[in-house]
């Protein structure tokens, strides 16, 4: 027979190292075309943060994604990143990357705000153009800019470094500021569990993610997808075997991950946050994609036949051997 | 300006580097190809605890085509590495603490004449008596695999007054989890190609982490950091897998020994054994709520696994104290933890670090309240949720950005539709 | 990789020529998928490796006098997409296609599934159950054998290191019979199976089992006739009531086959939940009650 | 060891090259012809980095000798994209954000192309199955699935 549960569970996750600094930082040039470079210590391992970067910085200055080029994660170019872990690049990078951004913009604002005759306070910058923002008609565009800035022999360069706001954690009782700001999730997994064969089938997944500000939504679901199905291995299928020191099952063919045809229907649902500390508000969901899908999935194997496992993965072998328990009770 | 009104920020643009890959330009580490490339290899430990009586690389060198080979000795810097703790040799000096432990490099013309020499290496171990679970590795009188003790991390959190809280419950469920050990099994495996060029060591390499790769190059050289130049290329996946040094340190030092671009591309295998995996982790707890669904109390006792070195340990401990009651308010909270070390695979960063294991834990027990007092699970989540304004076991405030009580709205919302 | 020499011919004569003289130490290689992987591993060497994929003669499925003929290098796609097999050879058909992945589908080859002999194959457990026949050719004739005598146990068979499997050839179902098969694996797709379970049943005019062939794979080193559970078919009527009452039957049966094996708890208790599949599966084929929805 | 002598055409082109006989397609193709995009993730054929297309079907070439390919067909990801235009899957792959590490994206592609020259309308199942021989750890398939259908529509 298949059973139909269905889960909930939620998750907390502070963005970056525990109780430690951990600092990156970023370093901007506008060109006199407009185009920039941006070097940034970040690492995209597939995440892209590379695409996060540049997002932030074509805000920052004014300009457009395509205007910016990103260097990263090479030690002879970039400044320190330091890892890309702990979902803290947007949140760390971002900022730093910002920061690199501002102090440009501050040498760029400086020149318009002569050749336009506004206080600088009042300039925008925005899609390639710096304009008043109680007189949008006093404009010039980002080539008139940098023409002006060579005139002045003036640069528009920028570095910029972030340290999340933390403190050390007391060593006797872990008090203090583990994290600057913490990312918050909840799923809700749907399965069918076969009671005859034990095995679970994961079959929707919601799963809603307060990332504070989302950067970019189709790279934000990507993660949240990707953590689920991550989630479903976790619950389900996955477990280094191991004895005597000696990993059994090192290769694809007996480390089972899920495949195109295992990987359930997946709803993401973006909650951004209003915040202060992340770029525009941003935190990180890296790792928070993958976490509340886990125990979503157990509580959805619980709500279809009663059992609640404590152990990981909840095999078909496990859901058989309980399902016997059950009826010798 | 209003939130709104960003003309990039919340712009689902392409990413930077998507057309490279869908054309299948991207080069990753085992796509780089340098004039006079050797390629590297790595001769393993397959004992879990001995120290090495005799090793003998004599036929493998007298092999045509293979160019060196390196043992703990050719280490011109310091033999450790790690991120946190320094306790992983870059090549096995005192002692094999693991199956799969560096013991030799060899460089040589052809992938395959690298596995003709591996094969060709003599070895013979005095074996110690190795650990493999939590319990032999705290008594008094079992082997210590570094140091004086196997106790790698200990970790006690308290606020409040737990057992008085526990006494005023209406309901208490207490169960022990238990998570497996996971491996991450990106795609990539591990691959790195290193120079030796004009005094500057440069490493292509797959990593997460090449800042932290730099210091631990540098420091295996013994070479000032700016003489050290990590290049992360296109990286195939990482998922914590490649935050510890895989196979910088040793293609460094072969480049630097020959003083020729050596290329090293782990198997599938060699990649899975050899990289740090998942902590297997075991949670006792205790939580209590009173009737009207508030949570009073939560107790928890955890164990882990960090196998033979300490890798990402610290940090996963750390974390995983932190975070596990879960995104709830709970005045009073006591948390102990001890990891400890074994002749297991190497533990280390995965996704999550220790928070996936802690909220099986939270999440479970809220479940289990849930049930206890007939409530519906979100329900009784949004009772106790982080606000803004919360003060969580730490200490700290939360004042920034808490936005728990939506996620869990829009995913009941989202599954009032879909399911 | 070690070294060997490498042979690649066209023609089947050939092929065994070939093998006649390289006899001491050759490797067949159809698909390849599992031969290359142990050479490249180094688990497995030959001074001699015959690649016969481009022996065009091989690769076919004919029905010719009321026998199915599939020549040995028909891939699990060939089989697949073949209307016969997947009309009317419904357990060859499920066999071939829950094989590992596109890929791998693509490679593999019935006659390298069978002359393998591996413990997870999934086409000889259906083979067995329809009473196939392998014809295996060397230079110096040919000879024909029921499957079930081809395996001699333990992933050998009574293939000669200077013959090729060419050929496999089983009567074809007629409107009687249904046949059926069941992979139970540990996930969706790219998976060795855990429980492979084959049946062929055959019924009379008024519903009474006539004939079944059941087969059980993955369980012991080979796949399994069950006499005892085509005994209990036989002469009863094909109905929902009638699987049911053997479904104890195969537990027991998989309990003695492996009683000490670790997977025992879990193959006697699972190995129901596939016989209901198939059951269900012949049912449907019979266009009886009880079926698949 | 004795060379032998392999005739095949490589993204419609007719090529010849004489290789050690011990060598995989994987191999032969990254290593004497520079297609780059062939990867190599566990070299028993679970993976799917290494797809190629031949004659029509997707295989694995890390489980076939360089040998075998003689006289067939081969497309790799380098001979999809015609005179500097994309294939339609290139496109919706980057579109669909169905790209993050990209070191299963070759062989995905590959793998929906096979998939839709010979099936222009799969459902989504078919979709799941004809990508099951390609994990991938990113993306949890979703967006790669998207980006099919949206090949599909176009």
């Amino acid at each position: 027979m298949k059973k139909r549960g269905r889960g909930v569970a939620s998750m907390w996750y502070g963005i970056g190292n525990t109780g430690l600094p951990n600092p990156a930082a970023a370093f901007i040039e506008v060109l006199s075309d407009t185009s920039v470079n941006l070097m940034v210590g970040c690492a995209d391992i597939g995440q892209g943060s590379t695409t996060a970067m540049a997002q932030i910085a074509a805000e920052e200055l004014g300009l457009d994604y395509e205007d910016i080029h990103v260097t990263s994660a090479d030690t002879m170019v970039t400044p320190e990143g330091g890892a890309t872990s702990a979902s803290r690049q947007t949140l760390i990078s971002g900022n730093a990357t910002k920061l690199a951004a501002r102090q440009a913009k501050g040498t760029l604002a400086e020149v318009a705000s002569g050749f336009l005759n506004v206080p600088e306070e009042d300039l925008i910058f925005r899609n390639r153009e710096i304009y008043s923002c109680k007189d949008n008609s006093v404009r010039m565009t980002y080539k008139e800019l940098m023409a002006e800035m060579k005139k002045h022999g003036r640069l528009a360069v920028g570095a910029g470094a972030y340290n999340p706001k933390t403190t050390y954690l007391d060593p006797q009782t872990m008090a203090g500021i583990p994290y600057e700001v913490y990312s918050y999730a909840t799923t809700i997994a749907e399965v069918e569990v076969d009671t005859e064969t034990g095995e679970v089938e994961v079959l929707k997944v919601v799963s809603a993610h307060d990332v504070g500000r989302s950067i970019n939504d189709v790279m934000v679901e990507g993660q949240i997808e990707g953590g689920v199905v991550m989630g479903e291995g976790f619950a389900v299928f996955e477990k280094v075997e191991y004895s005597n020191g000696v990993i059994k099952n090192p290769i694809f063919s007996k480390y089972l991950i899920p495949t195109a045809m295992d990987a359930p229907d997946i709803y993401s649902v973006v909650v951004e946050c209003e915040g202060e500390c992340g770029a525009y508000g941003a935190k990180g969901v890296g790792e928070p994609a993958l976490i509340p899908s886990i125990p979503a999935i157990a509580a959805a194997v619980e709500d279809a036949i009663g059992v609640h496992f404590t152990s990981l993965p909840i095999t078909p072998t496990d859901v058989l051997r309980e399902l016997d328990k059950q009826k010798e009770r | 300006m209003s939130d709104r009104d960003f003309t990039v920020i919340g712009q689902s643009v392409i990413r930077k580097e998507a057309l490279s890959k869908v054309l299948g330009e991207a080069k990753f580490a085992a796509d780089y190809k340098f004039d006079g490339m050797l390629y590297g290899g790595v001769f393993r430990s397959t004992v879990p605890h001995a120290a090495i009586k005799r090793f003998d690389a004599s036929k493998a060198l007298a092999l045509p085509g293979v160019a060196c080979v390196l043992t703990a000795k050719d280490i011109p810097g310091k033999n450790k590495t790690g991120i946190i703790i320094k306790d992983e040799p870059c090549l096995v000096d005192d002692k094999v603490r693991r199956v799969g432990d560096a013991i030799a490099l060899v460089a040589a013309d052809t992938p395959e004449r690298v596995h003709e020499a591996l094969d060709l290496m003599e070895i013979e171990y005095d074996l110690l008596e190795p650990i493999f679970t939590i319990e032999r590795a705290l008594e008094e009188d079992s082997p210590k695999i570094h140091g004086t003790t196997n106790i790698h991390a200990k970790k006690h959190l308290e606020c409040g007054d737990v057992d008085a809280a526990f006494a005023k419950c209406d309901v208490i469920v207490e169960n022990t989890y238990s998570t497996q050990m996971l491996s991450h099994m990106f795609i990539e495996p591990d691959a790195g190609v290193a120079t030796y060029k004009d005094k500057i060591i440069t490493v292509y390499a797959s990593t997460q982490n090449p800042h932290y790769d730099r210091s631990d190059v540098a420091g295996v050289l013994g070479l000032p950091s700016n003489r050290v130049r990590i290049v992360q290329v296109t990286t195939g996946g990482g998922f914590g897998g490649k935050l510890d040094i895989s196979v910088q340190c040793h293609i460094a030092l072969l480049a630097y020994h020959i003083g020729k671009p050596v290329k090293m591309v782990r198997s599938r295998t060699e990649s899975t054994i050899v990289s740090a995996k998942r902590h297997p982790m075991t949670m006792r707890a205790k939580t209590g709520a009173t009737k009207d669904g508030k949570i009073q109390a939560v107790e928890v006792f955890m164990t882990g696994d960090t196998g033979a070195y300490a890798s990402y340990g610290p940090a996963v401990i750390t974390r995983a104290v932190v975070h596990c009651m879960g995104p709830y308010e709970v005045p009073n909270v006591r948390v102990d933890a001890v990891f400890v070390y074994t002749n297991n695979p190497m533990s280390g960063a995965m996704r999550g670090f220790g928070v996936p294991q802690a909220a099986y834990c939270h999440e479970g027990q809220m479940n289990a309240i849930a049930k206890e007092l007939k409530m519906d699970p979100i329900e009784l989540r949004l009772l106790n949720a982080h606000r803004i304004g919360t003060t969580i076991a730490t200490g700290q405030v939360l004042t920034d950005s808490v936005g728990f009580k939506e996620t869990l709205l829009a995913a009941a919302a989202k599954a009032k539709e879909v399911m | 990789m070690k070294e060997f020499s490498f042979f690649s011919p066209g023609t089947l004569d050939e092929a065994l020529s070939l093998l006649s003289q390289h006899k001491d130490s050759v490797s067949v290689i159809a698909g390849g998928t599992d031969i290359v992987l142990e050479l490249n591993e180094r688990a497995h060497t030959a001074q001699a490796v015959v690649d016969i994929s481009k022996i065009k003669d091989l690769r076919y499925v004919k029905v010719v006098d009321g026998v199915v003929r599939i020549g040995a290098l028909s891939t699990f796609t060939d089989l697949e997409n073949d209307p016969y097999i997947r009309d009317h050879v419904k357990s060859l058909y499920s066999a071939c296609y829950y094989v590992g992945s596109p890929q791998i589908r693509n490679l593999g080859t019935i006659g390298g599934n069978v002359a393998n002999a591996s413990v997870a194959g999934d086409t000889p457990t259906a083979l067995i159950s329809l009473d196939a026949t392998v014809v295996l050719r060397s230079a110096a004739g040919k000879r024909e054998m029921k499957i079930t005598d081809f395996y001699s146990g333990a992933g050998k068979t009574q293939l000669e290191k200077d013959e090729l499997l060419t050929e496999i050839y089983f009567d074809a179902p007629t409107e009687n019979m249904a046949t059926a098969y069941t992979k139970l694996g540990k996930r969706k797709a790219l998976v060795i199976v855990v429980i492979g379970l084959a049946v062929l049943l055959e019924r009379d005019c008024n519903n009474i089992c006539s004939k079944a062939q059941v087969v059980i794979g993955a369980v012991a080193r080979y796949p399994k006739r069950l006499p005892s559970i085509e005994h209990y078919l036989v002469g009863k009527p094909i109905t929902k009531e009638t699987f049911e009452g053997c479904r104890d039957m195969f537990s027991q049966i998989v309990y003695d086959m492996i009683p000490t094996r670790a997977s025992v708890g879990y193959k006697k208790e699972s190995v129901k939940g596939v016989a209901n599949k198939t059951f269900n599966s012949i049912l449907k084929d019979f266009s009886l009650s009880g079926g698949e929805e | 060891m004795e060379k032998i002598r392999v005739s095949f055409n490589l993204n419609n082109e007719d090529v010849t090259i004489e290789t050690f006989p011990n060598k995989r397609v994987v191999d032969m193709l990254r290593e004497d012809f520079g297609c780059t995009s062939v990867k190599e993730g566990c070299g028993e054929g679970e993976c799917g980095a290494c797809t190629v297309i031949r004659n029509g079907e997707p295989v694995t070439s890390c489980t076939m000798l360089a040998g075998q390919v003689a006289g067939d067909r081969i497309v790799t990801l380098e001979g999809l994209s015609k005179n500097g235009e994309l294939d339609i899957l290139q496109k919706t792959f980057m579109e669909a954000g169905a790209v993050q590490c990209g070191f299963c994206t070759p062989g995905m592609i590959l793998s929906a192309k096979a998939l839709l020259m010979k099936n222009p309308h799969p459902t989504r199942e078919e979709i799941r199955r004809a990508l099951s021989g390609n994990l991938c750890r990113c993306t949890g398939y979703t967006k790669i699935i998207k980006a099919v259908e949206m090949a599909i529509e176009e």
